[in-house]
């Protein structure tokens, strides 16, 4: 069976595509994409867990096999600034959008195409 | 109220974030001391303009003794708001009458003024919705008294004794 | 089991029926200011009870330093200071962006002032002409 | 560098140096060198050919191994674009405007040269593509929608090749002809005893199909021919000579390629109906349309480029006819064929050329009368007419005649039909463009029109003369067409050609025709003193010709035929070609709009699909 | 000789990008010219790592920190990164010089940067040999990328960029998955090690993983449908950046993805990842070349072409041999010089001319005929002439192709390619014959960069050989997965 | 409607092939190979206690080196976007006092506290990236208090750059000291801090590297603030 | 005593309820104060974390989680008057 974690981290990316999928304001895709970047984020966290054991931070009495995996947790730092980058990113250029067409609509954000 | 010189304004920033760095860190490991001095002497460098008006005259002991009386007073009030909330949450009628009234302050500075507004916010019924002047517009969750001086005699005269005195 | 465990766990047991309290208040309350006023308040109280009681707790524990009180005093410290701020900001967010007071509201001064000082004025008061204060705020 | 090479490059590196000197004169002779070097190390390559050797040579390049081999075969071929690109390119000489022509048309020449003596795969698909390149920018600076035509067929073309090449290659693992030939005959050897072949009948048929569509292309094969009218029409027709001449050729030894190398595989695969092989009956019969629909269509037209135009598409369909029977004599009537139709379209498109060079004119109601002011073109043209006319003792006599036999002693009498069908139609175009272009009278705007300029002249002269030897002494190219298959298929001399049930001697009959003309000539000095008069000023049934009748041959002269053929008109494959495009066209508008519709929602559903189709594939 | 000097190639762009902010008082020019020096610097250092590579036959790994892999990260500089990296370089060195005269657009000291950046992101992703510092290049990239598609600031270039933004960010996310997956099944992320235990995988991980990292890379490879944002960003990107898309940071993904499909060859659902890649790229031919049939912005129809290109490598690299994988890092060498050419001198007309719509191009040939020269070879070489390089490639892939037995992927690639021809020949149409108009006096150094980009199409035209020996050098570093793990000193951590 | 049930369904098939996926990589299962070594081996080869800290600065400094310049590629990208001839804040409504007060009291020790964090980073979780973004939420906090505050742009930008400079220059310094790019030479080759374990002055490069970020992190996120918060004014 | 689990447990439930407001709505202030409220608790929550793994380190964690949160906060409630 399926831990919650993996469950929880699943269904944030799943969530995060069906904003995107469905929703017509521009932001509220970004948020979409937001959500399913923690979820991924989510995910690699929970790889890296091991049953039993503490923060890969060896003091206060935890040794080498009383950690978890350092790894995704370093992966995850990196991750989430990248997911930072790009979010910073996003909204700019859509600032942008809205400067330009005056709407944040995307069926309205469609001057190219074909 | 004149402003203190600059060096006064640096070093009562710079102790004072210090002392913040002390109960950071906890440790009186001399790398750690060190390097809270340091970084004291640093980011007070940066912000002791914006941080501070009157400088080292804030450490008189008196404000300091007025302060320490003033943290079970406050908390008491605290204490008492929340028995108020937990009486009108958990009561099945929500016995409210909302609305809001004027407050006046004798308080002069800023800080003095954050501090009632704040005080003002966690005790029973009120949170502060702006303050103009010497004018403050609270949200009260069970109006007795909607004329100025009433509202004030309420509201904010408990707290002004000992603010008066800790912040001027 | 000590005395400090046993104070710092009541302090936490405290702390969190006001979080309880504070979260029911969220659902509970008919309007957001009225939210905010039960909300808050237990908020903040809460975190004190918790906080504070985590770090008298941990005294009271082998790993237990100092440390673990005087980082929970700062951390409860901010939240005492912050949590008002917030709360002011927000309340003043919601009357600025017209959320009307619920429809039991007795008395409204606050529109009276800024009715006032809107005749007074005649337009709005340019923001720009308004600098940052140089110096502190004693 | 080896003689192969040179023989190849020689055309290109020239029109590259003409093409960046671009000075005139300087150019020009630049261009006619570079078709010489070719010709001349052909010429001089002979002895060695004579003498039943090849000469090969082998480059590694760009990770290949690339096989060129100068064959009988080969040096036949080799020597008809030597000799009929020499001419087109002194015609050139007057009638090109620009550098660019004689790059490209020099490109092209390489390309025909690289074809012909590539002895591998690839190097014939590259050189194909080199060619068709050419080619095709020499018409593109004339006319867009032709070359469009010309392009797009050929591109297809060409892709069909490559694609029956890469299955080849897939499986022998080499280019080479040899190697290619051997596992087609062990394959057919296999495929005989029912043992495991290297090819399906499936692949077979596909890679049978592929080559019909590539070398139809080229060599205006029906339903195929569509590009030819317009490409050939516009260009230089200077050029043309060598366009219509020699790389239409390059189509014809395509299909005698794919007999040499994978004849026994096919019809191991497929089988033979009356001793013929049933894939040849496709070309055969493709040929014979090609001669019907190439005809008749020529005889509709009203502009002298596309009448030649149509008249070549004609003239390669009785060429696919002798291929397609398969036999050795009808294959060596094939190539004999193709050389005289080189010779005698390369002819008259370069007294098309000159025409069009001193007249400005291209259609028959703007013409008339040039006989007289062009007198030596007439020579030449007269020269072209009677060999394409297939009359003795020309060349075109001599290969139709033995094409005709071929097909008849292979008992095929609708090719046959056909074939005869082809000559009658001949007569007719020829006979409208005798009159309406060289008699009748002359419209007043052309009493200044000067004849040939000189090097025009020559490449006339050139292919003239060897319409005249060839048909005379027919044995000269019989005897070299035989070395092909190794044993004398037609026999006779240099004179006579004897195929067993027939004979044809050119000799004789040009003495006779000799001695006719002399005593035509004694009659018409002995005779009264005839009035001189001029060719404009003619009288019928005693009433002034009109302008109006005199237009009748020149406009719209076979209109009763047109109208008798206009159900079959209508039915244009050019016309299907063309909806296609435009259905593929609107296809592609759509798919683009529907799929590049501007929406990023869209667009993520396009990856949410590509998930979905991750997650169900299993993968 | 150490190699490790090769982190320069990371170290240079980065350090000078940082540089930028400090030389902003110099003027907009002073940035420009400082741009040209980074990259011929760049040039001069890839030359180096180049020239090392291929004359010792040897890779440079350089290890990061001096940790060995699999603890470290190391960047693998085999023969397919030496020459890729130094094309990187060559075509942002020219891209530099193209931009001193192409970007007016403020302000030039962020253009400057993210410019550096991109082609990091790039030369990274080429030259990591950890899949998730792949990962990190590969957002360096993209998100440039996304900066720069705006950077004109038009409605137009923002639209474009958010597409791009929001599928990439559902890409790179999906990419993250696939990295976690594997790694949570091997426990590092090294490549080489990745390939060395890939067989130990449970196959259900490797599955989903594999797939999920092609699907994130694919994005940004450029594979129907998952390249819908390309043709706008093309369109709407400052000219240079075009170029550089087209001739690099597309390829970087897609080596990417073939680099990885080929680590995990021993993964079960190997063969039904390449089919299935098969026939998305063989679409991605189709669609593009069609999309592009009746295009009126030429800008946009080379940018279809280049996606068509692309889909054609793709399709190479998806057969899963040798001769595929030769074959498309020849035609990725020939595809990037050509499109550098064809997108700059597209993008310089556009400038001069005041857009790219077709009508500008009218009678090009007499008005700009450098340029309507190298758009001439840049066409003829696309669809695949003869004595032009593109051909050789082109041949090769279709060569490939039908060796594998995909029949029908080589009918549909060259129907495409007809398709090709006739939109190339309608441009070509209007240029020379099409129009008039007066000269226009042509940039010079943009005269020599496009004169230079056409000589190397038609000399490697000509001469295929030895660009077809680097190419099967580096399609060999790709293909041959036994030699890289052998190249990689692997520690042996968990051994 | 259907658009949305087609989402649903698409995305639970999604969802179950990626549930299938991860079935293979059991939670909480000890699935290490590269991170025990880490862990076995972090404190001797690279002085710092928090493994993560030295995962991310030591062992796979490339990654954070790459991770500094996306954050950078945003401000960047922020900066070229939003760039406009004159700018200026558009806020209508000025703080209260309860909020400028408020923020003058904290900014202090909110930029104490990001320092503290990312000088700390080798031993306690952290590092330069959150302390760069609680100094940026100081500068988030005056931007919000103060209607008419403006970070000093011109110095920000150029900390910003000499940041990311000194850290590839430490890098470099690594590539001339030890042979490697981005090699711990403080640590490694001057053994400086081994006997400082566990205390500040230890983690070799890990302290300095994180001051760096701090610093670009900060002002680079304070820059993207500025980016946004600011509307073109028209001349 | 009732042990931290149940506190753990219990502090838990009440962010999750406070959640209901998040998405309840139903004015944007509303899901303000929520998330305001929510940030306060889930800072409780970590330090209590930080007791129940025994790691004081954690604590620094909840500090940067409480100033970011109140930053954020800010700046959308500032968002909310027009004030920035
Ligand atoms: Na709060
Ligand atoms: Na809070």
């Amino acid at each position: 069976m399926i831990s919650v974690y993996y469950f929880g981290a699943i269904a944030l990316v799943l969530i995060g595509l069906y904003a995107i999928l469905v929703k017509k304001n521009l932001l509220k895709i970004l948020i979409g994409l937001s959500i399913m970047e923690t979820g991924v984020n989510l995910l690699l966290i929970s790889i890296g867990y091991v049953s039993g054991r503490s923060a890969p931070i060896l003091s206060e009495g935890i040794g080498p096999s009383q950690a978890v995996d350092p790894i995704p947790q370093a992966l995850v730092l990196t991750a989430i600034v990248i997911g930072v980058a790009t979010t910073a990113m996003a909204l700019s250029v859509a600032m942008l959008i809205y400067e330009k067409y005056g709407t944040l609509n995307i069926e309205e954000i469609r001057r190219l195409r074909g | 109220m004149g402003e203190a010189s600059k060096i006064s304004r640096y070093l009562y920033t710079v102790i004072v974030l210090f002392l913040i760095w002390l109960f950071l860190t906890a440790s009186l490991d001399p790398q750690e001391l060190g390097f809270g001095l340091l970084l004291s002497l640093i980011v007070g460098a940066f912000t002791y303009e914006i941080f501070t008006t009157n400088g080292l005259a804030n450490l008189s002991p008196k404000r300091i003794a007025y302060a320490i009386a003033y943290i079970p007073y406050f908390l008491w009030a605290m204490i008492m708001a929340n028995l108020d909330v937990a009486y009108r949450v958990l009561h099945p009628k929500r016995p409210i009458n909302p609305g809001i009234v004027e407050c006046r302050t004798v308080l002069k500075s800023d800080v003095g003024k954050l501090s009632l507004a704040n005080s003002i916010t966690l005790t029973p019924g009120t949170i502060t919705l702006d303050v103009d002047g010497d004018r403050y517009f609270i949200h009260w969750i069970d109006v007795k008294d909607s004329s100025v001086e009433g509202a004030s005699k309420n509201i904010t005269e408990p707290f002004e004794k000992f603010l008066r005195v800790i912040f001027g | 089991m000590n005395a400090l465990t046993a104070v710092g766990e009541i302090l936490v047991l405290l702390g969190t029926f006001f979080y309880i309290l504070s979260s029911l208040g969220l659902i509970r309350m008919p309007d957001v200011y009225n939210r905010m006023q039960t909300a808050t308040k237990s908020a903040t109280l809460g975190s004190l009870g918790v906080i504070i009681g985590v770090g008298i707790w941990a005294l009271g524990t082998d790993f237990g330093s100092a440390a673990w009180l005087t980082k929970t005093i700062v951390i409860a410290v901010f939240l005492l200071l912050t949590n008002p701020i917030s709360a002011h900001a927000l309340i003043r967010a919601a009357y600025k962006s017209g959320i009307p007071l619920w429809e039991g509201s007795v008395v409204d001064r606050y529109r009276e002032h800024l009715e006032a000082k809107e005749k007074e004025a005649g337009s709005p008061k340019n923001p720009d002409e308004t600098p940052i204060k140089e110096g502190g705020v004693e | 560098m080896n003689e192969l090479l040179i023989i190849i490059f020689a055309p290109l590196i020239a029109g590259v140096i003409a093409w960046a000197l671009d000075i005139k004169i300087l150019r020009e002779l630049t261009g006619i060198v570079g078709a010489v070097i070719p010709l001349s190390y052909l010429i001089y390559l002979y002895p060695t050919i004579d003498a039943g050797k090849t000469i090969q040579y082998t480059a590694s390049f760009a990770g290949f191994k690339f096989n060129f081999a100068l064959t009988q075969l080969s040096w036949i071929f080799a020597m008809m674009a030597g000799v009929v690109g020499l001419a087109a390119v002194l015609g050139m000489a007057s009638t090109a405007r620009s550098s660019y022509e004689w790059l490209f048309a020099l490109m092209s020449l390489t390309g025909v040269f690289g074809i012909f003596l590539s002895y591998d795969l690839l190097a014939f698909f590259i050189f194909w593509e080199v060619m068709t390149f050419g080619s095709f920018m020499m018409v593109l600076k004339y006319n867009k929608s032709a070359s469009l035509k010309y392009f797009i067929l050929s591109v297809i073309g060409a892709y069909a090749m490559l694609i029956a090449i890469g299955i080849i290659y897939a499986r022998v693992g080499s280019f080479s002809f040899i190697q290619v030939y051997n596992a087609f005959a062990q394959d057919a050897a296999l495929g005989m005893v029912g043992g495991e072949t290297l090819f399906s009948r499936g692949e077979m048929a596909a890679i049978f199909g592929l080559f019909l569509v590539a070398f139809g292309v080229k060599a205006g094969t029906f339903p195929l021919h569509v590009w030819a009218p317009d490409a050939y029409s516009e260009t230089n027709q200077s050029y043309t000579a060598m366009f219509s001449g020699v790389l239409s050729k390059t189509g014809v030894y395509g299909f005698i390629l794919l007999y040499m190398l994978m004849g026994y595989r096919l019809m191991a695969e497929f089988g033979t109906f009356r001793s013929v092989p049933k894939f040849g009956y496709i070309i055969a019969f493709l040929g014979g349309l090609t001669i019907i629909v190439g005809g008749l269509l020529a005889a509709l037209q009203e502009d002298i480029r596309k009448l030649f135009a149509y008249s070549s598409i004609s003239q390669i369909g009785y060429i696919l006819v002798a291929i397609g029977v398969g036999s050795a004599l009808s294959i060596e009537a094939g190539i004999y064929h193709a050389i005289s139709h080189a010779l005698f379209k390369g002819l008259f498109f370069l007294i098309v050329a000159t025409i069009i060079y001193r007249t400005g004119k291209t259609e028959f109601k703007d013409m008339g009368g040039l006989a007289e002011k062009m007198p030596l073109t007439f020579a030449m043209a007269f020269v072209a007419i009677l060999s394409l006319a297939g009359i003795p003792p020309l060349v075109g006599f001599a290969s139709k005649w033995l094409i005709f036999e071929a097909v008849i002693s292979q008992n095929m009498p609708i090719l046959g039909g056909m074939v005869f069908f082809g000559s009658a139609i001949g007569f007719v175009y020829l006979i409208r463009f005798t009159y309406a272009v060289w008699f009748g009278q002359r419209p007043t705007d052309l009493n200044d029109v000067k004849d040939a300029p000189l090097p025009l002249a020559i490449g006339m002269g050139i292919l003239a003369l060897l319409n005249v030897v060839f048909g005379i002494a027919p044995g000269l190219v019989a005897g070299e067409l035989n070395k092909i298959i190794g044993k004398d298929v037609i026999g006779g001399t240099i004179w006579e050609l004897d195929i067993g049930v027939g004979k044809y001697n050119g000799l004789l009959i040009t003495i006779w025709l000799v001695i006719g003309l002399l005593v035509a000539a004694i009659i018409y000095f002995l005779g009264a003193r005839v009035r001189r008069v001029p060719v404009t000023d003619t009288y019928q049934s005693g009433n002034p010709v009109t302008m109006d009748y005199n237009l009748t041959i020149r406009r719209n002269f076979f209109l009763p035929l047109k109208e008798a053929l206009s159900f079959w008109l209508r039915i244009s494959f050019d016309k299907l070609y063309r909806d296609i495009a435009k259905t593929t066209e609107d296809f592609a508008d759509t798919l683009r709009n529907y799929v590049y519709n501007g929406n990023v929602q869209s667009y993520a559903w396009y990856l949410a699909i590509i998930l979905l189709i991750l997650a169900m594939w299993g993968v | 000789m150490n190699g490790q000097y090769a982190a320069l190639l990371i170290a240079v762009p980065l350090i000078s990008a940082f540089f930028v902010p400090l030389l902003k008082g110099a003027g907009k020019n002073a940035i420009k010219y400082f741009l040209i020096a980074v990259t011929a610097l760049q040039t001069g250092i890839a030359a180096l790592v180049f020239q090392q590579v291929y004359t010792t036959g040897q890779p440079i790994i350089v290890m990061a920190g001096g940790w060995k892999p699999p603890v470290g990260i190391n960047l693998y500089f085999g023969h397919f990164a030496a020459l890729f990296v130094l094309i990187v370089a060559v075509v942002s060195f020219l891209m530099a010089i193209f931009s001193l005269e192409s970007i007016k657009v403020e302000p030039i000291d962020k253009y400057a940067m993210l410019f550096l950046l991109l082609m990091l992101g790039a030369t990274g992703m080429i030259a990591t040999g950890d899949i998730f510092n792949l990962f990190v290049f590969m957002e360096i990239t993209a998100i440039s990328a996304y900066a720069l598609t705006a950077y004109n600031k038009t409605g137009e270039a923002a639209e474009a960029s958010m597409k791009y933004i929001v599928l990439g960010g559902i890409g790179s996310s999906f990419f993250l998955i696939g990295v976690a997956l594997i790694y949570g099944s091997l426990g590092t992320l090294n490549m080489a090690q990745i390939a060395q235990l890939a067989a130990t995988m449970n196959p259900t991980v490797a599955q989903v993983g594999l797939a999920l990292i092609i699907f994130g890379l694919a994005v940004e490879a450029e594979i129907f449908p998952l390249n819908a944002w390309a043709p706008d960003a093309y369109q709407a990107a400052p000219h240079p950046i075009t170029a550089m898309f087209s001739a690099f940071v597309v390829k970087a993904g897609l080596y990417a993805m073939a680099r990885i499909i080929y680590l995990m060859q021993d993964v079960g659902s190997w063969g039904s990842v390449l089919k299935l890649l098969v026939v998305l790229a063989t679409l991605t031919v189709i669609v593009a070349e069609l999309a592009a049939l009746r295009q009126r912005d030429v800008k946009r129809m080379i940018a279809y072409s280049s996606i068509a290109q692309i889909g054609l490598i793709a399709l190479a690299f998806a057969l899963g041999t040798q001769s595929g994988v030769d074959a498309g890092v020849f035609h990725m060498v020939n595809h990037a010089i050509v499109k550098a050419m064809l997108f700059l001198a597209v993008g310089y007309v556009a400038m001069t001319l005041g857009g790219a719509e077709i009508e500008n191009f009218k009678g090009l040939g007499r008005r700009m005929p450098l340029m309507a020269f190298a758009i001439s070879v840049g066409a003829i070489a696309t669809v695949g002439i003869p004595l032009f390089n593109i051909f050789w490639s082109k041949v090769r892939i279709i060569l490939a192709t039908l060796q594998v037995g995909y029949t029908w992927a080589a009918v549909l690639v060259l129907a495409a390619s007809v398709v090709e021809a006739v939109y190339y020949f309608r441009l070509l149409h209007v240029i020379w014959f099409e129009g008039d108009g007066e000269k226009i006096n042509e940039n010079l150094a943009i005269g020599l960069m496009v004169l230079f980009l056409a000589a190397l199409v038609v000399v490697i035209g000509i001469y295929p050989d030895y660009v077809w020996s680097l190419a099967q050098k580096a399609g060999n570093d790709i293909f041959n997965v036994a030699s890289y793990i052998k190249n990689v000193p692997l520690m042996g951590v968990g051994a | 409607m259907m658009k949305r049930l087609l989402a649903i369904i698409l995305l639970l098939i999604v969802g179950y092939w990626l549930a299938q996926g991860l079935a293979g990589v059991p939670f909480g299962q000890d699935k290490m190979l590269v991170g025990q070594y880490y862990l076995d081996n972090v404190k001797q080869q690279t002085g710092a206690v928090n493994a993560v800290t030295a995962v991310v600065v030591n062992y796979r400094g490339f990654d954070t080196l790459g991770e500094v310049t996306v954050l950078f590629i945003a401000s960047t990208g922020v900066g070229a976007l939003l760039w406009k001839r004159k700018k200026k804040r558009s806020a209508k409504t000025e703080g209260s006092i309860v909020l400028t007060t408020g923020t003058r009291l904290l900014v202090p020790f909110v930029m104490l506290f990001g320092t503290y964090i990312f000088i700390h980073g080798h031993l306690t979780p952290g590092g330069g990236f959150p302390g760069g973004a609680t100094i940026a939420t100081a500068f988030l906090l005056l931007y919000l208090a103060f209607i008419t505050y403006e970070i000093p742009h011109r110095g920000f930008e150029k900390t910003e750059g000499l940041a990311g400079m000194g850290y590839v220059l430490v890098g470099l310094i690594g590539l001339a000291i030890g042979g490697y790019f981005l090699f711990d030479w403080i640590w490694q080759t001057w053994n400086f801090g081994t006997e400082n374990v566990g205390r500040l002055l230890s983690g070799g490069f890990i302290p300095i590297i994180y001051t760096i970020i701090g610093i670009k992190v900060g002002t680079e996120l304070s820059g993207i603030i500025d980016g946004m918060i600011k509307e073109e004014v028209s001349e | 005593m009732i042990g931290i689990n149940v506190y753990l447990a219990l502090i838990a439930i009440a962010t999750l309820l406070s959640m209901y407001r998040v998405f309840r709505g139903p004015t944007t202030v509303d899901r303000l104060v929520a998330v305001d409220i929510m940030t306060t608790i889930t800072t409780g929550l970590m330090v209590l974390f930080a007791l129940y793994y025994g790691r004081m380190i954690f604590l620094d964690v909840a500090l940067v989680y409480a100033i970011l949160a109140f930053g954020g906060v800010i700046a959308f409630a500032r968002y909310m008057e027009g004030g920035l």
